[in-house]
């Protein structure tokens, strides 16, 4: 591969992501660069991205989505006219952070963590606005269905991957990222309940 | 005049009963009272005194007698709850708990302690969560869609040769509608016999107002194979011979019956 | 005016054009530069435009109106085929089946056969399913060219050669020649078609 050649694969790629109205993931793309291999393609959006850096525009990875985005540190100055979203509940936005760092979860452990019931709307809600999905059942009894967030949650929020949401260590450390109800989580309780099934701890 | 004191206002009105109730949204169950309360202690949750937490809950379920009944019911099963735990942590420890083995007062305060510590976290990430810098808000996509990338459509295309064959038969079937046309047969007319008669005898060499003598069958078409459009073409000369001799522009001779007919051009007397 | 805060206005006016949804003039960015003159503004135009000269993404002015725009040399390359599968039209079908049949013949004879003009379309996507082909000039006045199938033909619906195709009477008895009521148009007679004339399209 010369370098003309590489210099005009930038080049179509940038286009490519420019013009596309949603963010394409590294498998959208290969469908333009069926000639080359992913590995090629994504030492291109490496360097596509090295181009931006710093720019008013930048070259977005949200969940393996690319695309292009106004750099967060202008957003101050730009101050464009947005129409005032209705703005999230506070129960709805607590929901959403609780999916988020203790994902996958069921409803009942986002219950548990809360200390309410979650009203049927709130995860409706979060669905609506494609952060949050259905992810796979619990191997548990009665199955029940967890909850995920999504490439669009990430997006949103400009988030490359779930690692990297905000005080996810802090919490860790703590001891805060437990999705047992809280009288499991007292060390001298342990033997008092079955955890057989429990798979809490898996992150 | 009168002096009120400023409410504290991490304690929302939600310790008044009335706006408890209205307040719903916002506060929605016993864990964000606890979890009010407990921070109105200013003190880290790990410390947090439980029987203290307790004693403020049980006072705000005593004072609030006038909750509807469905919310004050969510509210005293907690109140129930912690009153257990107070009195497990008032009196001393015997020893017959261990045997029941149930929960020492010590490791319930632990358990509400890490759950309202689990809460304020989930609470403060969410905020945390929503000041990131937010698409739509903050980060903006491209405004303008002024093209896409244009995805073209090759069809390939489908047929199996059942559709060949039934749609040839379908062109079959039509003929056999069309309209009727008598059937026409390539044999030589009358006209076209006489046509071709003068037109090939005025070709022949001439002797004075006569052409020399041509055998009749000699003027039939060579490329008539077919038996029956050769007998017609001869047929059709024949009868334009005669006509032609009956004008008087012919002459015919004929030594003897199935012998070869001669004809010969004559201009007629008066031309 | 310093070099940080011209990098920054740049970056400013960079997410400004890209965010916006429409083309932006020199006093719609006014309203963002305010506390400067529209002569440095303009100069931080024709710097930004400096700046993406050559790339896959161009800052373009139409009308005194700036906006990003796929540059016009990559856009050829932004374009895909997708192959999607589509049944033949009865056209299509017939006129195949004629030139399977009476191959080699010229579109007049196609139809005279079919009874109806055959439209250009319809030979150039049998060619481009590549299953037929011109074949050789027919040596009478116009010199028309003549149709046959191809060797694809043959391989598609699985023939070892024309020859194998069913006859009449074979497909009388297999059905496909049964009556039904026939509402088309009565065909026209051959010698309408002056065949010196026609096909005079050929390529």
């Amino acid at each position: 591969m010369n370098n003309e050649t590489q210099a005009d694969d930038l080049r179509i790629l940038e286009a490519l992501i420019f013009a596309s109205d949603k963010p394409l993931s590294l498998s959208d793309i290969m469908k333009w660069f069926s000639r080359v291999d992913e590995k090629y393609v994504a030492g291109l959006l490496a360097s596509l991205r090295q181009d931006y850096d710093g720019r008013g525009i930048e070259l977005c990875d949200h969940g393996g989505e690319w695309s292009f985005r106004t750099n967060a540190d202008v957003a101050a100055e730009l101050d464009m006219e947005v129409e005032v979203e209705r703005k999230l509940s506070r129960a709805a936005q607590e929901t959403l952070a609780i999916i988020a760092y203790h994902q996958p979860l069921t409803r009942a452990e986002i219950e548990n963590i809360r200390g309410v019931a979650t009203g049927k709307g709130t995860l409706d809600l979060l669905m609506e606005a494609n952060w949050v999905k259905p992810g796979r059942r619990r191997e548990t009894p009665g199955r029940p269905l967890t909850w995920v967030t999504t490439t669009g949650f990430l997006s949103h929020f400009g988030l490359e991957s779930v690692t990297d949401l905000p005080g996810l260590d802090d919490l860790k450390s703590a001891g805060l990222l437990d999705r047992r109800p809280a009288v499991q989580t007292v060390p001298m309780s342990g033997e008092l309940f079955d955890e057989s099934g429990e798979d809490a701890h898996d992150e | 005049m009168e002096f009120t004191e400023d409410k504290p206002n991490h304690i929302p009105d939600a310790l008044s009963p009335d706006a408890l109730l209205l307040n719903l949204d916002g506060y929605e169950g016993p864990i964000d009272l606890l979890l009010t309360l407990a921070r109105d202690q200013k003190v880290d949750l790990a410390k947090i005194s439980i029987l203290a937490l307790t004693e403020q809950y049980l006072d705000f379920i005593d004072h609030a007698q006038n909750l509807r009944l469905e919310v004050a019911a969510d509210y005293l099963v907690m109140a129930a709850w912690l009153a257990y735990l107070k009195s497990k942590l008032l009196l001393p420890q015997s020893a017959d708990d261990e045997a029941e083995e149930e929960l020492s007062g010590e490791a319930l305060a632990e358990a509400l302690a890490f759950q309202l510590k689990r809460l304020e976290g989930m609470q403060k990430i969410a905020a945390k969560l929503f000041d990131l810098p937010q698409l739509g808000r903050d980060v903006f996509a491209r405004g303008d869609h002024e093209r896409e990338a244009d995805i073209k459509v090759k069809p390939i295309w489908q047929a199996d040769l059942y559709d060949i064959l039934s749609a040839y038969g379908s062109i079959a079937r039509r003929q056999e509608y069309k309209e009727y046309k008598p059937q026409t047969w390539p044999l030589m007319s009358t006209d076209e016999a006489y046509e071709r008669l003068s037109r090939m005898l005025g070709k022949l060499p001439r002797k004075g107002r006569e052409s020399v003598w041509a055998m009749l069958d000699s003027f039939t078409p060579e490329d008539l194979t077919d038996a029956l459009t050769k007998r017609s073409g001869a047929a059709s000369l024949f009868t334009a011979s005669l006509e032609m001799a009956k004008q008087g522009h012919l002459e015919i001779k004929q030594d003897g019956i199935f012998s070869p007919i001669y004809v010969r051009q004559k201009d007629r007397d008066d031309e």
